[in-house]
């Protein structure tokens, strides 16, 4: 367009007299000084499009032509900082809630196991993992929908610039790290319903299945630009369903997987007649604070960007999480005549669990009712529930991230707002139909064919699997080794020695 | 000689030392123990499972006295740890043979 | 002014021959393209107000008609980050901390102060909290000085949108959670003081009744636009006092409500005469380094920015805490032989106590001399002044805390300068007089006055909530229950199970 | 320019009809109106200098002569978090990682040695480190390779403007704060090898001459601006070897230290005899996930930005820390039966150790590469070397930190690239060679020379200093204290009380 | 009367409880020792540093009982105490010269 | 048979182990105790308050033997764990009526 001008301008001064043509020549310069950056609009970017870059940085939207592939030094280390936070909330985190609520004699096994998932994990994600979640080869082909592609396999070609198919302003490798700490937490999650009697190398061996056949395809379908059930970023999504911060994907995922390998691998020896009571209420404590810190990385990171979503989902994980919290203990107060610490601890974290899909797309009024929802609910699974089943789900992984990863994302249908995150009613939402669900309801809908496919997907493949599992490795270490401690017998060590 | 066991509530240990220590007795041996009697233990309960404690923290003083020191440190154990209420605990006189102190090797009451 | 330009345009092309006419109207088209944000300047901003707004994104200044209701990444970020570390000083920083220091049958009946306080504070800070603290529709009124307004009642209205009386560049969710966390923190310090021997249930009711009474109308008074004595931001300021993160409204108003409180309430049983040793100087210490960590969000996130002054706070947050923690330590060594890790995590919070309300306003010399105080003089009253006087402040919460922030609010009108902050030289503190003061000495005696009300409202409003909570509910469990310990008897569980 | 055209202009209307010349300033008007910024060319930056220093911002540029000694709110926040999260490497991280693995007995003193080193190196550091390490003003004298300068001592001017020197975007008192960290950790990490049996007081006293004699010169010959040894930064460096993160400046330093001090203070009472084991597992665990997390701010860091190099290190840190633990664990279980937790703990550290140089100049292939080293050479160094030569290494400060570090720099010289840090290839390295040396190769004899004089420096001084202190106050508490533990006898305190 | 100590296997100890309950025993006293004998330890390693540990957790269990209970208690101890494995433990009887209830100041078996 | 009671000082416990191993004792149960006695203890200061700990960490060692052993079982504590300091220790021998293997039932000195 700038090129036609200047022919145009150029046409135009041949058939004035010179006098004119002189002194207009004046003009045309200021002109064309001042729209310099539009004439070269081809090599260089304008004034107008540098700006507009920049405040796109500000907005978190597209550079457009200038500032592209660079990251953006607020939204890249606000992702630093969430990322960090996310691997705090397993090592150590979860690492102590989980290991302050075994019996002395394991605590060691809890974290190795942490520990050896953190590694098992980045491996596999490195490999292969981050490829097949947020790769888009497999665009268009059928697979598409179920896995990313292969392009980044061995994290080939993943730079600090970033992916715009996910973040405008974080570099990809920042982005691939934070959600490999999403990787990682969510098969340790599962082992809280096996705590205390499960074979390391049986552990190990089943999160490697795990994560291939159940959580890569799952984050993919959520998460991944071309997946099934992105409602949120892919126009040819066939779910539309929305999860903000990994409700289905990491809450549900882990939590049913973990409730059907628990009924595999049965009860702990003792179970129902020996004192199981958590050894250490303190690791426990102390763990959830480190879960509640770390989880503002876990859902205002999910923005993927330091921006007004992101904000928006830090004000709702804290009042959530908070009220949960209180309310929790404020039941057990009313029925059980005292508050006990594990009862805030669990409120807390099954706040913050249930939040979790919602937290990006509900205002402070529907973060409220979700903690009161999710301090009373989960409740009455990890204590009634439970207690008429006698499953042995040890840490409560079920009654508290199934429970509360189901309940969330079937409340996010209920309570999400364009108002709070502008995605929901604009670009790929316009295409596939969310908008007008959001705007009209109905989502709830959507939500619950997520719910169904991820519980199917959940309960089937963790039934396979622990059977091959348990048939190559075994699944449970001697009766004598349970006794005496997987602390010693599996890893060799003490957890406290006096 | 006699060795003088008493199990007594964990709150109490400073008033029996006290006490001994003011009938001039010189040593004692101190472990924390639980106990089982009548004294009720309490329930805890986490999230749904309930646990019946009746093990309760106690401490056991352990003195080993000369025969003619027997009644007075009995006498003074049962009253600095009494407090009337159930669970006060229990004072177990057992005969003992020979006392030897490491550091010297005297033996007998001299040892104590 | 742009329409009329487009008007004069047009009706000067009529008065021209057609060929002139034609072809002016490219240059006319060249000039409209490239000036079209100044023609449009009513309803979209120039050039230049685009680009000085994107400046004011990095000076942290009124990003004017540009990018308005916008949050700038990079201090929404650093915010964001700042919040979560203000919550980690609580959960689990303070809980351990304190649960460190009382004996191993109390430990669990601090977290559960902590995570009580911290569910019911979120929930007052939603109701009414945020509100009755930063809103300002009482701003004329007389009550607008005491307290702030109703227009963000249940957080209405507080979107991911900065409000400019307090940040330009901080969504105002973010900025409210950021001061949540301050209103968690404040009442959960009081806790040290009567640590061991208060009821669950009066501690709730009593911290429910001091926030409204005391907590609300201080921050208000000390923070809100339209505060009596926010001297450095209200220019009708009544008491032009400053306080940069909560020298009064944290740390004094806490520490001697928890003096009067613990008067009342009276001495544990057995002090004096039983052993009340820390049961783990381990996780007093833990807590100590999670404390420091996290107060870099409480001091240097109080700019509400990731500024300048934010930096400064950073420097002299360091350099007091470490300063006070060694001169502590060293004390100690001189005048008992050896330096023991509670003197040096005892020197660490007390340098971060007193140099909060200076933070932001003194220079790193200053930092150091307050550091040298800092660890001196709260020294003196946690081993000297409470052993004369006997009362049983149990953790020194009134030593350190209100000690060191009445210290802190003093020094801070001896050492602040306008060369780290402009604030106090410009804007609301020339209109209010803090300017002169801080150029020509004397802003002390306004700090004076501030200490002053502080301690009046916090003194006798404690006086008063104390012995209503005592007629109503009662302060203290039966004996029994306080030798058995409150985690037994007040919350049911154990801390520590072999 | 701008002036001409203004006259140019105002010339040429005398010349036309009037109304003409009316109208055309209305184009005139819109014309200048537009231009404006360029117009006060001279005076005030132009609109282009504004938008380039706002590009420079997001780049982490230069800014030229727009927003100059201003701080990028994005930079800056990072790294004031970073900053926060180094410190809690040390506090409470490394003392928790220490602590865990001494004996019961000695836990507090271990605690209290970072304590100590935190408060007195930060006086240190203000008093004259910042100003050695990073001053200029010895610069073209023969000192100026070996120290800074004396223009900072006491922090003087060191303000919230950036020191250009080492960050465009990031205030220098935020920057010297976040060095300071560094001073910190690296003084606290030779504890680890002298653990259970130094004497307090010799551990200070030493601590202030090492930080005088090998710290200080160490960091401004690797990253001071006129450092010898700073290849990626000085021009004239006379060695162009590379330290991203602290390879030798941190772990060499600290790690050979270690091992001299180990050996002349001897072992300790009861060595190879009694049982030494970790007191407590769970603190060390606790120590190392916060290590981990702290790294982050280490590394990533170590942009001083949050840029894509920041974000490379981000990733490179990730890989090589999880797949070092995994590779340390691993080992333990096909050469031991099992893997421990203080084996994958082990493997974390190193990972993080020998990345640390090269995290910001290495791919993510050479990540996995450097952690699978990182996994088994130092698990073969604590294992079987110390065992043969017997050595009482106590907590392996030397078999981590001195081999890791020593193996990281030369790894540095072999996998560094320019694909992710242009400063290898661009700027002062391609004065100094150092491109040259990365582009064909080579870069590892530089690398070498670096590790020597590392090296050197280290165990001379150590030997002399570690003797000076041995007479003037003595190494080593009498047996009957060391038996005792230094807690009680040190410290006057107990870790835990019953 | 007589002092019943048991050193038995820590997971036991509910077991033995119940036993002793089952045959009317009103009381007993806990404590967590370590144990030495004929059961192998094992080996922790640290890093370079191997630790034969051959001190077994066990828990002490002393009864007081009448001279005529000694031979139940015992076999009521053995018989829910034992696996059959190495380790099991040891019942030990000592002869006891009295017993006082601390809190009514009752002497002999009524004390127990 | 006989009942040897040590307490002895917690660091000598290795060396009383193998003193006792040397001349052929194949059992013996450990515990942790705190004895008050002649030694001194040590103040603690913790901010304002001060704690005098009378209590000091002792090791007491149970070991049943053979009548025929106590001489040489109780030599053998006693040269093991002496320093030649205060606080040493003691040792105490009681009479003991039986012992039984839990794991076989047998009775006697065989048991042991
Ligand atoms: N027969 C016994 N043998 C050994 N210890 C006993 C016996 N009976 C009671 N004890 C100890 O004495 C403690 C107090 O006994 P309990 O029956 O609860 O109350 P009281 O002493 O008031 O009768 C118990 O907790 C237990 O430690
Ligand atoms: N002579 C002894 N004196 C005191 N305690 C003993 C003695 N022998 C064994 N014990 C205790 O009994 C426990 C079990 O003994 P051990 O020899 O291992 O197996 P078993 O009881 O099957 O023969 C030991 O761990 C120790 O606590
Ligand atoms: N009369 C006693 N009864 C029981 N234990 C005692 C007695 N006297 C001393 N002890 C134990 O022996 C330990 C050492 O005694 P102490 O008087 O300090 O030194 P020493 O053994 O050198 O005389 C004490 O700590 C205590 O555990």
């Amino acid at each position: 367009m700038a090129l036609i001008l200047l022919i145009r301008w150029a046409s135009f001064t041949m058939s004035l007299p010179i006098s004119i043509v002189r002194r207009t020549i004046w003009l045309c310069l200021a002109v064309v000084l001042c729209s310099l950056p539009v004439l070269a609009e081809d090599a260089v970017p304008s004034m107008d499009q540098r700006v507009a870059a920049l405040e796109a940085y500000v907005t978190n939207t597209n550079p457009g032509s200038s500032l592209t592939g660079v990251p953006g030094p607020g939204h890249n280390g606000w992702m630093m900082t969430s990322s960090a936070l996310v691997l705090f909330m397993t090592l150590p985190g979860l690492a102590l809630f989980y290991g302050g609520l075994v019996r002395r004699k394991n605590v060691l096994s809890v974290l190795a196991q942490c520990l050896g998932i953190a590694g098992l994990v980045t491996i596999l994600w490195w490999a292969v993992g981050y490829s097949l979640v947020f790769g888009q080869s497999f665009k268009g082909v059928g697979i598409g929908r179920f896995f990313g592609g292969t392009e980044f396999l061995f994290l080939r070609g993943v730079t600090s610039a970033p992916n715009t198919a996910y973040a405008f302003w974080v570099s990809q490798n920042v982005f691939a790290m934070y959600q490999l700490m999403f990787a990682i937490i969510t098969p340790a999650l599962i082992v809280g319903a096996i705590a205390e009697r499960m074979k390391f190398s049986a552990i190990l061996s089943f999160v490697t299945l795990w994560m291939l056949i159940v959580y890569f395809p799952l984050a993919h379908m959520i998460w991944g630009a071309t997946g099934l059930m992105n409602g949120a970023a892919n126009a040819g999504a066939g779910i539309t369903a929305i999860d903000f911060a990994g409700g289905t994907v990491v809450h549900m995922s882990s939590g049913w997987s973990a409730l059907i390998l628990c009924l595999i691998i049965g009860p702990r020896i003792g179970f129902g007649r020996e004192k199981m009571a958590p050894h250490s209420m303190v690791l426990c404590m102390v763990g959830t604070g480190m879960l509640w810190v770390g989880w503002y990385g876990f859902n205002a990171g999910s923005a993927v960007a330091a921006d007004g979503i992101a904000a928006n989902a830090f004000m709702t994980t804290t009042l959530a999480t908070a009220v949960a919290s209180f309310t929790w203990g404020m039941i057990e107060r009313i029925f059980r005549g005292h508050a006990s610490i594990l009862g805030f601890c669990s409120g807390a974290v099954a706040g913050l669990v249930v939040i979790t899909p919602a937290t990006g797309f509900v205002s402070s009024t529907g973060a409220v009712i979700i903690g009161l929802i999710a301090g009373s609910v989960p409740y009455f699974f990890v204590t009634t529930v439970k207690a008429k089943f006698g499953y042995d789900d040890a840490l409560d992984t079920f009654g508290v991230h199934a429970v509360g990863g189901t309940m969330g994302a079937f409340l996010t249908g209920l309570f999400a707002t364009g108002a709070v995150n502008s995605n929901l009613t604009s670009g790929a939402a316009l295409k596939n139909g969310l908008a007008k669900l959001v705007t009209e309801g109905g989502l709830w809908h959507e939500q619950l064919k997520a719910i169904i496919l991820t519980l199917f997907l959940a309960v089937v493949a963790t039934f396979v699997l622990a059977h091959v599992v348990k048939m190559v490795v075994g699944l449970r270490p001697a009766p004598e080794i349970e006794r005496q401690g997987l602390d010693l017998m599996e890893h060799g060590e003490e957890g406290y020695i006096e | 000689m006699n060795l003088i066991v008493a199990i007594i509530k964990p709150f109490k240990l400073e008033e029996v030392k006290e006490a001994l220590a003011g009938i001039g007795v010189q040593g004692m041996t101190v472990t924390e123990v639980k106990g089982f009697g009548r004294q009720k233990g309490h329930t805890e309960v986490y999230r749904g499972s309930e646990y019946t404690v009746d093990f309760l923290p106690k401490v056991k003083v352990e003195i080993v006295v000369a025969d003619e020191m027997v009644a007075k440190v009995t006498a003074a154990v049962v009253q600095s740890a009494k407090t009337g209420k159930i669970g006060d605990g229990k004072v177990f006189v057992l005969p003992l043979d020979e006392a030897v102190r490491i550091r010297t090797g005297e033996q007998g009451a001299i040892a104590l």
